[in-house]
């Protein structure tokens, strides 16, 4: 803003302003509204209309003309921005009660446009800041938006076609059976979760690293029997705890 | 009163980080029941307060470092405290005033854009320490809007 | 943002559509949820619809692979509807898709 | 390698935390050449070590504090270190094995993504005292892109 001072010559305007000569009210309006422009200034790239807020703000800038007191000892402006600002603070509080995650739906699907129509100009994936540029708003809102939000899939009807499995992680560590292998596994480990301690040791012990029963009742302290006792019980838990399910050979 | 959940940043004070803060604190906030437009405010006043620590404390040096704390409260209220150790205020009842500033080319238009957004305003400063603006947004909880 | 389960069961199948974020913050309200109903009522067909759900992690695939386990030992059949690309890529990355059969629609599970 | 941006997160161990990291890290990510794509893979790793953190290493406790620390390098790849005081991983090879999970409910398969959507993953850990995971993923300017 260039000229601070064109704001300071009003007193004799706002008297007659406020005494009623239309005129006067006019030109000290006309003087300030600058004033209403640098409030406006801090909500670009918002969602909200400046044309919208900038008629509240004259509501609030008239206010100020109207409502000054010259034993307030401040300068105009001073009152008159507070006044500006918070007309349009109750403006903004009044009008909308959008939820959040319906204004992110807004969001996301014009983001989800600038993508299609960045992809086909530049030939390539466009990159968040792209996005933002032609959207004129923050990335960072871009990545939030799409974190609240998601379009329903298959749009253009794509039917995920087999190939598209192919880099699967299972897949690279290992085959179909593989994947079901480790869902037995998983099941495994729940049952051996239910047995106790020593139970549990044992089998670990016997059947995961290939030690012998005599190894582990020296461990253990106790006799090869009884570890053998404690291994046979044990696989009866678990083979009724997983059902026809084979996994222990 | 009691924090119920918090974070603290701590980043840069570069100007690319404005828009950084601005936004990770509405990601925060958006966990009380508020509407867009609050969250927009907040993104506002949080701005105005980051802005100010790199422009007016650190005098735009890149290598400092800004601290944010957000904490939602017992009560449902936002309390939102930035954090800069930089030049500092010598007057602050005079940096408060709306469009005061020692910066010839800028509006001051920060203090009031907070105070009129936000219900509660604290600034802490000390010359050659540093600056801490303390933020308080009071939420009702749903039951108590919907009485209303 | 909180995860939001609509269940709706038509004789023997129950669908589940789920909108939200499928991390461990919703995880385990959503398994009690589904597991109630498959227990409760004679289920031997469940639809999960991800038609809504924005982020899936390994809790969400955690919760998936549970239920697949839960409905197979019950001889039922499980199918995942609707994920959105960024979803599919980590249904398709895990291999969970070997398993949960995923289809398009609704409608597409119903005319299999 | 010097740090060209960098912000520092401290949150409480909350399961709605973890939607607010992964947002936040990713925000911050957006400030590389990357595309969305890259963003859903780096929010994906965030939940994932977060998660663990929450889960494992805080058994859930909500008490606790979780540390990020996500850094833009000067090669423009980007760091990130997720760190607990928690409990602590015994044997941190078998913890990275695929579908190796110490909880019998779970896929064991978080760091099996972290590694595979990251260039980088290094493992920190001691029993009692907490773990720290650190990822790092390359993004090439656009200009190398171009010619690749
Ligand atoms: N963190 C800070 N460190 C040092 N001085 C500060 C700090 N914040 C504000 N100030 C001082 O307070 C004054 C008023 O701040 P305010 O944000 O209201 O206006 P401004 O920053 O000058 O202008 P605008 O915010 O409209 O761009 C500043 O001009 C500056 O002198
Ligand atoms: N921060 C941590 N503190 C303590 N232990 C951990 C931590 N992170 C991982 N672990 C250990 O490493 C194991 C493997 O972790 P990983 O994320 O790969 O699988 P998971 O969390 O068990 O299952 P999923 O991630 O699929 O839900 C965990 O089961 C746990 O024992
Ligand atoms: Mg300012
Ligand atoms: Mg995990």
């Amino acid at each position: 803003m260039s000229s601070t001072h064109s704001y300071q010559d009003n007193d004799e305007l706002l008297l007659r302003a406020q005494q009623g000569d239309e005129e006067a009210r006019e030109q000290i309006y006309q003087a300030n509204v600058g004033l209403i422009y640098m409030v406006l200034e801090r909500f670009r790239g918002t969602s909200y209309e400046q044309e919208d807020l900038f008629q509240v703000g004259s509501i609030g800038l008239l206010k100020a003309i109207d409502k000054f007191d010259f034993s307030f000892k401040v300068r105009f402006s001073t009152y008159a921005v507070p006044m500006i600002i918070g007309e349009i603070k109750k403006f903004l509080r009044d009008d909308g009660m959008v939820k959040v995650q319906r204004g992110y739906k807004e969001l996301y699907s014009k983001i989800r446009w600038a993508q299609d129509k960045l992809r086909g100009d530049l030939g390539r994936e466009p990159n968040v800041n792209e996005i933002a540029a032609c959207l004129e708003i923050d990335k960072e809102e871009i990545v939030l938006a799409m974190e609240a939000c998601q379009s329903p899939a298959y749009i253009d009807d794509v039917i995920p076609g087999e190939e598209k499995n192919q880099g699967s992680l299972l897949d690279r560590l290992a085959s179909e059976e593989n994947t079901v292998r480790i869902l037995e596994q998983m099941a495994l480990r729940e049952a051996l979760g239910k047995l106790d301690d020593r139970e549990r040791e044992v089998i670990l012990r016997r059947f995961f690293k290939d030690e012998t029963q005599s190894v582990i009742a020296q461990d253990l302290g106790v006799s090869q029997v009884q570890i053998s006792r404690i291994e046979k019980g044990a696989l009866q838990k678990l083979k009724s705890l997983l059902g026809e399910q084979t996994i222990i050979e | 009163m009691n924090v119920k959940n918090y974070v603290r940043l701590e980043f840069s004070s570069l100007p690319e980080n404005v828009s950084f803060a601005r936004s990770c604190v509405g990601a925060f906030a958006s966990q009380l029941d508020c509407t867009l437009e609050d969250i927009e405010e907040i993104k506002l006043v949080v701005s105005e307060a980051v802005s100010n620590s790199i422009i007016h404390g650190y005098n735009n040096d890149p290598s400092q470092t800004i601290e944010v704390v957000v904490s939602i409260l017992e009560n449902n209220s936002l309390e939102i405290i930035i954090k800069d150790y930089g030049r500092g205020i010598e007057n602050i009842d005079q940096a408060m005033e709306p469009t005061y500033s020692s910066d010839p080319s800028r509006m001051g238009l920060g203090f009031t854009f907070m105070r009129s957004f936000m219900d509660e305003m604290d600034v802490v400063s000390e010359p050659g320490k540093g600056t801490s603006v303390r933020l308080l947004r009071c939420f009702p909880s749903q039951d108590h809007r919907a009485m209303a | 943002m909180q995860v939001k389960a609509d269940f709706k069961q038509v004789r023997n199948t129950l669908v589940v559509r789920i909108s939200g974020e499928l991390d461990m913050l919703v995880t385990d309200q959503l398994r009690q949820e589904i597991d109630y109903r498959l227990d409760s009522n004679s289920i031997n067909t469940l639809v999960l619809n991800l038609e809504k759900v924005s982020f899936i992690d390994s809790s969400g695939l955690g919760l998936i692979i549970g239920r697949y386990k839960k409905v197979s030992a019950q001889q039922g059949r499980i199918y995942i509807v609707g994920a959105s690309p960024s979803v599919e890529k980590i249904l398709l990355f895990s291999g969970i898709n070997k398993l949960v059969p995923l289809y398009r629609s609704e409608k597409d599970v119903v005319s299999n």
